[in-house]
């Protein structure tokens, strides 16, 4: 850290980063909470991974450690493919239920 | 100086993503994902993971919006389409976000002193260093993303070519060559990788 | 190790047996693979050799549950044949399958939390989709789409708390965050605390632990019976030593700091799990809150983690996977009968096969945990784990639920033995099945008898 | 070795009943526990009297626990262990005249029951008696809900849950015992012994009614009773001959072996209030007795009463007091098989067993009611016939304990007098309605099992001799235990 | 001398199990013969043990095996022959034998003969057994066996559901006693260590006397004796046990069974000398029974119901002796009161015989020009009861009376008075029954018949022995040389050296003697005007009677009395117990237990509302609550 205590004054706390992420994540579950149209909350799951990826960025530059980085590769990959295959089963579900919104299928229940 | 560009990102990216949560529309909604994901990537940049952002780029706002805007356009949800939540859902929806975020903020204090200091490690973030530790240390993990994604591409084309009942085919030729784009997209990215 | 590779081989074959039209094949490879997997993993037995620079580690713990995994896929294919033999996706199925038993085996093998985190994707992503497998009915799609809503949701919070343990400890090795840990976390402890919350919520939502259970029952009743067998067998077993593994592994050093979380949590779902499974119709939902509730009693030996715990919960999941697998093969022939069986389906079972009746009975009674079948000695070890550790309230609640199980296992069995029908033919039973039930009820049993072969293993 | 064939010669015969066509299946098992009547008296030819316990089999079975496989018969297993090999040929052969659909299973499950009774009788290890305890409750819960009358489920399943509440409760407490056990713990009785002794006698009053409270359900005693009536009464009657006859001593058995040696002072704290409410039910169920208009149900109570002494008996802790406890579990696991058999035949002649609608059985029964009477003698304790010898001393025992409990305790003597009198009546005597007009006397297969029952009855009456001198040893040692253990709390 | 001993009692049970076994073979006559012989084998053997019991009159005791072994606690089958238990076998076995050969006469034709001789020789068994018991468990082992075998003999023809009550009755007050007797026993070991007799009564002045251990062993077993012998407050039973055949009232409830209770006083007298208190008691109970027992007598008007009352008072009478610790007198009067009342109860029967089973007194009379034997007979035995020397009853009744003054006069009058009315009713009896013109229905009267000679030899027998038998206890002051005195006092020398006899002078002793005989004769006469010159017939049924007469004719109303206090609150008390503890309590309890989950089942089950939504905002919900408890709490 010797090397971060003369840049002190440039550099960004490391808090500032966790709050935004943090920020980010929320906003996420906010949207999942707050919308029904399957799709957008399929966005927002997405911004809640991008706000991990920003902490993990955030943390690996800050430890001056590529794992994190390479973390962010896996994520992004995961990210994908669930995105293709949650798609995929939202459009079989709509062609069954001609319709995105969550509420529809609440017939598995008690 | 470049605490303000990351007062500027952060900004925006909160807001658009704000506006992905509330606005209407579905296709605006994408359209503020693709700001947020842009401001990431700077975030990215100023981080010094430069290779990150592009892949980063190339991935979400390429590949994984185009994919959610194909579904959007295909499945046409608009505006009028859109359901809407009870206000009291919304606003129950609201207070616990709220309180979720107070209580993260509250849970992570803590490591006040520690600073990013930008130019330190600018040499992790390059292809090269990345390229080295996902080869020699991540090197299983790499393989079986692509195991996941071979995975994940049968099951989207078992899902894809199924017998739809009473669909226009054109529709569902369109969303399956959708999904293919989307997985040959991701496979390329990953063959670039190597 | 190298069973991976074979599990994983088996995946592509049978992806390629659909072009090169071998189907025929396909099933014997299969088993035989298997069993193979099961051989090679046995000869890793007190190896303990960490892989690939450390990503798995092939430990006794990881040796014991894979085998496990390995023998109860071959029991669950032996079982779930002919549910793909009227399917045009058979090799795709096969695929999925195998490639998700590979994301299991290193979900109890992996010593690096990037492989565990895969692991459960490879897991979920095949699971995702499996459980829609029946596209054309509407609750296999309820199924299958709130299962992954909700899993990709619930990876949000597990990434998270990941991403917290690399903020704090700077490595996603095992051994180094344990270490690092060890050594202190200075100014960086309280997200620690967050970050272990976070894997906690995200794993106790992959074993369906109440508050995270909400997706359990709904997805295990929409979704085709072989595959809910598979989600409460494998995916369970996967899904818990991988909690296991971490806890264990990573911080015993701060067992204070999340003790009594996970406890609450074990406690809810005992309660909730049990109370709620006396009033259901369908007998699938019923074994979903009933595997809830097992998943309860393991998170009692994640407690009282102690020196035992680890081989308490090997057999705990071994007793449960096999008396489930009984039941569930029982629930797929009467269900060939009539689609989504009710409690009332069972009626008058003994007389139209006391054969199936029979198997289901000690399965049922293995699972409310009446000695001497396997069951009980599974419960009775993890309430010594407690005991040891000192949680006795913990243990009388325990005992009281699985008072109330019997009252819902029992319903079925009344209704076998006592109900009486107007349906009189006999079900007909494939060998297959009559070979499956055979074993795993003589397994019920031997373990029963004799814990011994298991207990200490590990 | 003998021990081992002992218990496990019932399971083994029940492999025979995969082989064999149904309508033979009661030979089949009538000749099984012939033979295991046979080892029993093996084992009683065997048997030194001076000796406390013998034929032991000690090896480990779960050893990283500590569990073994550690059985070994004394007097006071022994004493159980003849009971139920006795009377398991003798409910066999009283279930010849039913028609079981399904015969093999009711058979196979009887002789489970009985292995599992005989392990009960004979473990020496906390585990082992657990899981027989355990494996008791199986068979008889499938042949009441399988075999069972009106309303079988829900009040088999109230009776399976209710006494598995009970023993669960009992398996917390062993398992206490067990982390109390010195160095890598184990659940060898002397080690529970002396675990159990070392406690704090606050933690041995706790202990004491996690056991007291398993075993009370399965004698009954007062309060946790009200599972067996309804169960004596759905139950059928081959069932309720093994409910009343042999598994409700395994309660009282449990109370001898492994709650007054592991906790005495919990004893001596609570002993007193276990024995009140033993006396208690003497007294209440004798008077619900006599109100009941069903027959099952009155010796079902009057069951609840006679347990009641022997339990008040047991807490006595006086020598005169179990040996009176022991040879008052044999005479009643015989007479109240005997009554329910009665019962069985009375039914099966008349289609009804409510009270009301009999009578004047007696004009056309001679013979039957001879034995009748006889049995019924044994249930009211009638000098010469086994009912006086365990109820005298158990009486004498619980008077000199507590002269007013040992008054209540002796009104048995009145009110059992009352309600088997009244009953007797009522069915037996007057004159012969429509029901019993056409009642035939027991024949050659009833006598079978009936005069057995008559001549042990009378035969442990006049000459109770050897049977007391089984359990003696036993008796000493156990006692010796407890007043080692107070003078070691005196020093 | 053991095998005399031990066959005794056996050859009775040897009768019952031969007759109870080969129950269907036997032909009447040989059931007959074979139950008559074992019982006069017996006698046979008693009167040898009689005499060989020689000069010292030793007494001696045959151990058979032990029964009951547990710690401390032992009990050996042992019997003991000493002069009291020498007397009871000699009534047991003769009284019984007679009754017996009456029986065969009286029971013939009955469906249950062979049944009948059964029970009776086990009867004979259980008495003998009581009798010569060496301990008190032995002697329970007796007292019980004779209680049931009293309620098979009751409830005899048990087709009528009125016999059975009373058989259940008698059963169950007699078991009543018991139970004191039992715990009586039970103390005696608590504070003896032994129930052998010798043991204890060599242990027993070591208590001082009147200490509340003795007080309270005494009372325990007196409550026993009360049971057995009929006394105030458990008398009732004894009346309802008319109902069995006539030769089971005169044998069981007359002769034998019934004065068992007197036996164990008199075994027991040093215990009862040690405790005055209990003395008192039996005094008391014993005057009052004698006297309500003798007024409600001179009411009823059913002939075995008379003599059955008359049994009860002459039972207190004895009590009445023993209680003034004049145990042979007891012992003595129980002895003559054997003969005449067993013949009483014989004459009955066999006038019941000859008039078809009428048991009306007021259909019966003039019947001694049909049943001339049966009239002597009974007029002997009537006197006899009623005091008349040189009856049988006047030796035994007067001793009692003259201790009686001895002691208190009042209790004296009141004995006296007892007397009066036994004579008055006696006769009442005798006069309505066979002087004056047969009422009842004419044709009665034809086939009115004497009894067959099986019948009426025991009776003359019996009337010689009431006639004479009063000569073995002939006091001095008339010349006599109290036999049965001396030939008791071993038995009961210990209490005479504790309680000093209050003596009377010889000319005070003739007074009194003067004066009962010559009342009691006026009562005679009073009962001759009444019934005979003036032919009293007691009113009908149905006719409303004077307060006082109504009262004795419906017995006081007691049995009344114990339905109202004590059946009906036990009744009332059962159901209670029932539907509020059994039904509402505890089976409450357990269901309520069971239903609350599945209560809870059915409720929480809609927390599975199926709405995704819902879900995930209930994860977040208690993830935020997860967090907030973490980090704030």
């Amino acid at each position: 850290m010797n090397d971060s205590v003369n840049q002190v004054v440039q550099g960004v706390p490391l808090n500032y980063y966790i709050w935004l992420s943090s920020a980010l994540f929320v906003i996420g579950v906010l949207g999942v909470l707050y919308r029904r149209n399957a799709i957008v909350i399929f966005m927002c799951i997405e911004l809640m991974l991008n706000a991990v990826n920003l902490l993990m960025v955030a943390f690996s530059g800050y430890h001056g450690d590529g794992a994190g980085q390479v973390f962010v590769f896996f994520i992004m990959a995961v990210a994908a493919a669930e995105v293709a295959v949650g798609l995929a089963i939202l459009i079989i579900i709509y062609h069954n239920t001609r319709s995105t919104d969550i509420n529809v299928l609440n017939k598995l229940k008690w | 100086m470049t605490l303000y560009v990351f007062y500027f990102l952060s900004f925006l990216a909160v807001l658009s993503a704000l506006m992905v949560v509330f606005s209407r529309n579905p296709i605006y909604s994408v359209l503020y994902l693709v700001i947020t994901f842009f401001c990431v990537g700077g975030h990215y940049l100023i981080l010094s993971a430069e290779f990150l952002f592009a892949v980063h780029v190339i991935v979400y706002a390429g590949a994984i919006m185009v994919l959610f805007l194909y579904v959007i356009m295909l499945l046409n949800l608009n505006k009028e389409t859109e359901p809407q939540k009870k206000s009291a859902y919304k606003f129950a929806a609201i207070i616990s976000g709220g309180l979720l975020m107070l209580v993260m903020v509250a849970a992570l204090k803590g490591a006040e002193t520690a600073r990013l200091n930008f130019g330190a490690h600018e040499e992790i973030g390059l292809v090269k260093n990345l390229g080295k530790m996902l080869f020699n240390e991540f090197l299983l993990p790499f393989e079986i993303v692509s195991l996941l994604l071979l995975a994940a591409m049968v099951g989207a084309v078992m899902l894809g070519k199924t017998p739809l009942k009473e669909t226009q085919d054109a529709t569902r030729t369109n969303s399956k060559s959708a999904e293919q784009n989307a997985l040959n997209i991701k496979n390329v990215k990953q063959f670039t990788n190597e | 190790m190298n069973s991976v590779f074979v599990l994983s081989g088996l995946g592509i074959f049978s992806l390629l047996a659909e072009i090169f039209n071998i189907k025929r094949f396909l099933f014997p490879v299969v088993i035989l693979g298997l069993v193979a997997s099961a051989v090679l993993l046995v000869f890793d037995w007190n190896e303990g050799t960490a892989h690939y620079s450390n990503m798995l580690t092939f430990d006794n713990y990881a040796v014991a549950f894979s085998i496990t995994l390995s023998l109860i896929a071959m029991l669950w294919f032996l079982m779930s044949k002919d549910y793909f033999e009227n399917n045009t996706h058979i090799t795709d199925h096969f695929a999925l399958i195998l490639f998700s038993l590979v994301g299991a085996v290193f979900m109890v093998s992996y010593s690096n939390l990037a492989m565990l985190f895969l692991g459960i994707e490879v897991l979920s992503v095949s699971l995702y989709i499996l459980a829609g497998s029946n596209f054309k009915n509407i609750f296999s799609n309820e199924a299958s789409f709130k299962y992954f809503l909700m899993g990709s949701f619930a990876t949000g919070f597990l990434l998270f708390g990941i991403a917290l343990i690399y903020g704090v400890t700077a490595s996603f090795d095992l051994q180094v965050i344990a270490s690092e840990i060890a050594a202190g976390t200075g100014d960086r402890t309280s997200w620690l605390y967050m970050g272990i919350l976070m894997l906690i919520v995200g794993l106790a939502f992959k074993i369906s632990a109440v508050p995270f259970h909400f997706w359990a029952p709904d997805v295990y009743e929409g979704s085709p019976t072989v595959v809910t067998a598979f989600m409460s067998t494998i995916v369970k077993i996967a899904a818990f030593a991988g909690f296991y593994r971490l806890f264990s592994t990573c911080f015993t050093t701060v067992y204070n700091q999340w003790v009594d979380v996970v406890q609450v949590i074990a406690i809810l779902t005992l309660l909730v799990s049990n109370i709620t499974a006396v009033y259901q119709h369908s007998v699938k939902r019923m074994l979903a809150y009933s595997s809830v509730a097992h998943a309860g009693y393991l998170l009692i030996s994640l407690v009282g983690m102690n020196n035992i715990s680890a081989s308490a919960i090997l057999y705990y999941v071994i007793a449960y996977a096999v008396a489930s697998i009984t039941a569930f093969t029982v629930l797929h022939n009467v269900e060939s009968e009539d689609e989504n069986a009710v409690v009332d389906s069972f009626n008058g079972l003994a007389r139209r096969n006391p054969y199936l009746a029979f198997c289901m009975g000690i399965s049922l009674l293995s699972l409310a945990g009446i000695p001497p079948l396997a069951g009980f000695f599974a419960k009775y070890y993890i309430f010594t784990v407690a005991f040891q550790s000192g949680f006795i309230g913990l243990v009388l609640i325990a005992v009281v639920t699985s008072l109330i199980g019997i009252y819902y296992y029992f319903r079925i069995i009344i209704a076998m033995y006592l109900k009486s029908t107007e349906k009189g033919e006999i079900i007909q039973v494939p060998l297959r099945h009559t070979i499956i039930l055979a074993i795993s009820v003589l397994l019920s049993v031997l373990f029963g008898v004799f814990p011994d072969l298991l207990v200490g293993l590990i | 070795m003998l021990t081992l064939l002992l218990i496990f010669w019932p399971l083994l015969a029940t492999l025979v009943f995969f082989a064999i066509k149904p309508h033979e299946a009661k030979k089949w098992a009538l000749a099984a526990s012939l033979i295991e009547l046979a080892i029993s008296l093996v084992l009683v030819i065997l048997f030194d009297t001076e000796d406390s316990t013998q034929f032991v089999i000690n090896h480990p079975w779960i050893e990283s626990l500590g569990i073994g496989f550690y059985i070994g018969i004394d007097g006071i297993s022994l004493l159980l262990v003849l009971l139920t090999t006795v009377l398991t040929p003798l409910i066999i052969l009283s279930s010849f005249k039913q028609q079981y659909e399904n015969a093999p299973s009711f058979y196979g499950l009887v002789l489970f029951m009985e292995m599992a009774l005989l392990g009960v009788f004979c473990a020496l290890d906390g585990f082992l008696f657990y899981i027989f305890w355990e494996m008791a409750l199986i068979p008889i819960y499938f042949i009441c809900l399988r075999w069972g009358g009106v309303n079988r489920g829900p009040v088999t399943l109230k009776f399976f849950i209710y006494t598995l509440a009970g023993s669960l409760v009992m398996l917390i407490g062993l398992i206490y015992l067990y982390f109390q056990t010195p160095g890598d713990h184990t659940f060898n009785i002397q080690a529970l012994y002396a675990a159990g002794q070392n406690l704090t006698v606050y933690e041995q009053g706790i202990i004491f009614w996690a056991l007291f409270i398993a075993f009370a359900v399965k004698m009954p005693v007062f309060p946790f009773h009200t599972w067996q009536p309804d169960t004596y009464h759905t139950a059928p009657t081959a069932g309720t001959m093994l409910l009343s006859g042999i598994m409700l001593k395994m309660g009282i058995y449990g109370v001898i072996r492994w709650l007054i040696p592991v906790v005495p002072d919990g004893v001596e704290s609570w002993g007193t209030t276990a024995l009140t409410l033993s006396v208690i039910g003497i007294v209440y169920a004798s008077f619900l007795a006599i109100i009941q208009k069903d027959l099952k149900r009155l010796v079902a109570y009057s069951s609840i009463a006679h347990v009641g002494l022997i339990a008040a008996g047991i807490f006595t802790l006086n020598r005169i007091g179990l040996q009176g406890a022991m040879i008052q579990m044999v005479s009643h696991g015989i007479v109240i098989v005997g009554l329910f058999y009665i019962i069985d035949i009375i039914i099966a002649r008349t289609a009804t067993q409510e009270i009301a609608n009999l009578g004047g059985i007696r004009s056309s029964a001679p013979i039957f009611n001879s034995v009748f009477i006889i049995i019924l003698l044994g249930s009211v304790a009638l000098p010469l016939t086994s009912g006086f010898v365990g109820e005298f001393l158990l009486i004498n025992a619980v008077f000199q304990y507590n002269f007013v409990s040992g008054a209540f305790a002796a009104l048995t003597m009145i009110f059992g007098a009352v309600y088997m009198l009244r009953s007797f009546q009522m069915t037996m005597l007057g004159e012969s309605n429509a029901a019993t007009k056409s009642f035939l006397d027991i024949d050659r297969q009833e006598k079978w099992v009936l005069y057995p029952i008559v001549i042990m009855i009378l035969l442990i009456g006049i000459y109770p001799a050897p049977l007391l001198k089984v359990s003696e040893v036993a008796v000493d040692d156990l006692l010796s235990i407890i007043s080692n253990y107070h003078a070691g709390i005196r020093n | 001398m053991e095998l005399i001993v031990s066959l005794i009692p056996l050859a009775p049970l040897s009768g019952f199990l031969l007759i109870a076994l080969l129950n269907k073979k036997l032909r009447q006559w040989l059931v007959a013969l074979m139950a008559c012989s074992s019982v006069l084998f017996s006698f046979f053997l008693s009167v040898a043990l009689f005499f060989s019991l020689g000069e010292d009159q030793q007494a001696f005791t045959f151990t058979g095996f032990d029964w009951i072994t547990a710690g401390n606690f032992s009990v050996s089958f042992s019997l003991l022959v000493d002069p009291l238990s020498i007397l009871m076998m000699l009534i047991i076995t003769g009284v019984g034998f007679l009754i017996h050969v009456y029986s065969a006469g009286y029971m013939h034709g009955d469906e249950g003969y062979n049944r009948f001789f059964a029970y009776l020789n086990l009867f004979i068994f259980f008495m003998l057994i009581l009798v010569m018991g060496s301990n008190y468990l032995l002697m329970f082992v007796g007292w019980e066996g004779v209680g049931l075998c009293s309620y098979l003999l009751i409830g005899f023809w048990f087709k009528n559901t009125e016999y059975n009550n009373a058989a259940k009755k008698a059963f169950i007050m007699n078991r009543i006693g018991d139970l004191g007797l039992i715990l009586g026993v039970i103390m005696i070991f608590i504070h003896f260590g032994t129930l052998s007799y010798q043991e204890v009564f060599a242990k027993a002045p070591e208590l001082m006397s009147g200490s509340e251990t003795i007080t309270i062993i005494t009372i325990l077993l007196f409550i026993g004796a009360i049971g057995k012998s009929a006394q105030i407050p458990l008398y009732t039973w004894l009346p309802d046990a008319m109902a069995g055949p006539t030769p089971v009232s005169a044998l069981i409830h007359a002769a034998t069974m019934v004065t068992a209770g007197i036996y164990m006083i008199a075994r027991n007298n040093i215990l009862y000398s040690l405790s005055p208190f209990t003395l008192d008691l039996i005094i008391v109970i014993g005057l009052a029974t004698a006297l309500v027992a003798a007024t409600i007598a001179v009411a009823q008007n059913d002939i075995k119901k008379v003599l059955a009352y008359s049994t009860v008072s002459q039972l207190g009478l004895m009590f009445l002796a023993l209680g003034l610790g004049a145990y042979t007198s007891g012992v003595f009067h129980m002895t003559t009161h054997a003969f005449f009342k067993a013949l009483l109860f014989l004459g009955a029967g066999s006038v019941i015989h000859g008039m078809g089973g009428e048991q009306d007194i007021r259909n019966m009379g003039g019947l001694r020009k049909y049943l001339p034997i049966t009239f002597a007979t009974f007029l002997i035995g009537t006197l006899a009861i009623s005091g008349i020397p040189p009856f049988a009853g006047f030796f035994s009744k007067d001793e009692i009376l003259a201790t009686a003054f001895a002691e208190n006069k009042i209790v004296w009058a009141l004995a006296f008075f007892a007397s009066l009315l036994t004579a008055f009713y006696m006769f009442r009896l005798f006069f309505l029954t066979f002087s004056g013109t047969t009422r009842g229905k004419q044709e009665a009267g034809h086939h009115i018949h004497e009894s067959p000679g099986t019948m009426t030899t025991p009776l003359i027998i019996l009337a010689v022995l009431s006639a004479i038998g009063g000569f073995i206890g002939v006091p001095e002051l008339l010349g006599g040389s109290h036999a049965l005195n001396n030939f008791l006092a071993p038995v009961f020398e210990q209490s005479r050296a504790l309680a000093t006899p209050h003596l009377l002078s010889h000319t005070m002793e003739l007074i009194l003697i003067a004066v009962v005989v010559a009342l009691t004769l006026v009562v005679i006469f009073l009962a001759y005007l009444l019934y005979v010159r003036s032919k009293k017939v007691p009113t009908p049924e149905g006719v409303t009677l004077n307060t006082f007469h109504r009262l004795i004719y419906n017995k006081y109303y007691v049995d009344e009395t114990y339905e109202k206090i004590i059946l009906k609150p036990l009744n009332f008390l059962y159901k209670a117990l029932d539907a509020l503890v059994e039904r509402l309590l505890i089976d409450r309890a357990v269901n309520g237990a069971g239903k609350a989950v599945t209560w809870g089942g059915k409720t929480l089950r809609f927390v599975q509302t199926g709405n995704t939504g819902f879900y995930i905002f209930a994860m977040v919900i208690s993830i935020i609550i997860l967090l907030v408890v973490k980090t704030f709490v």
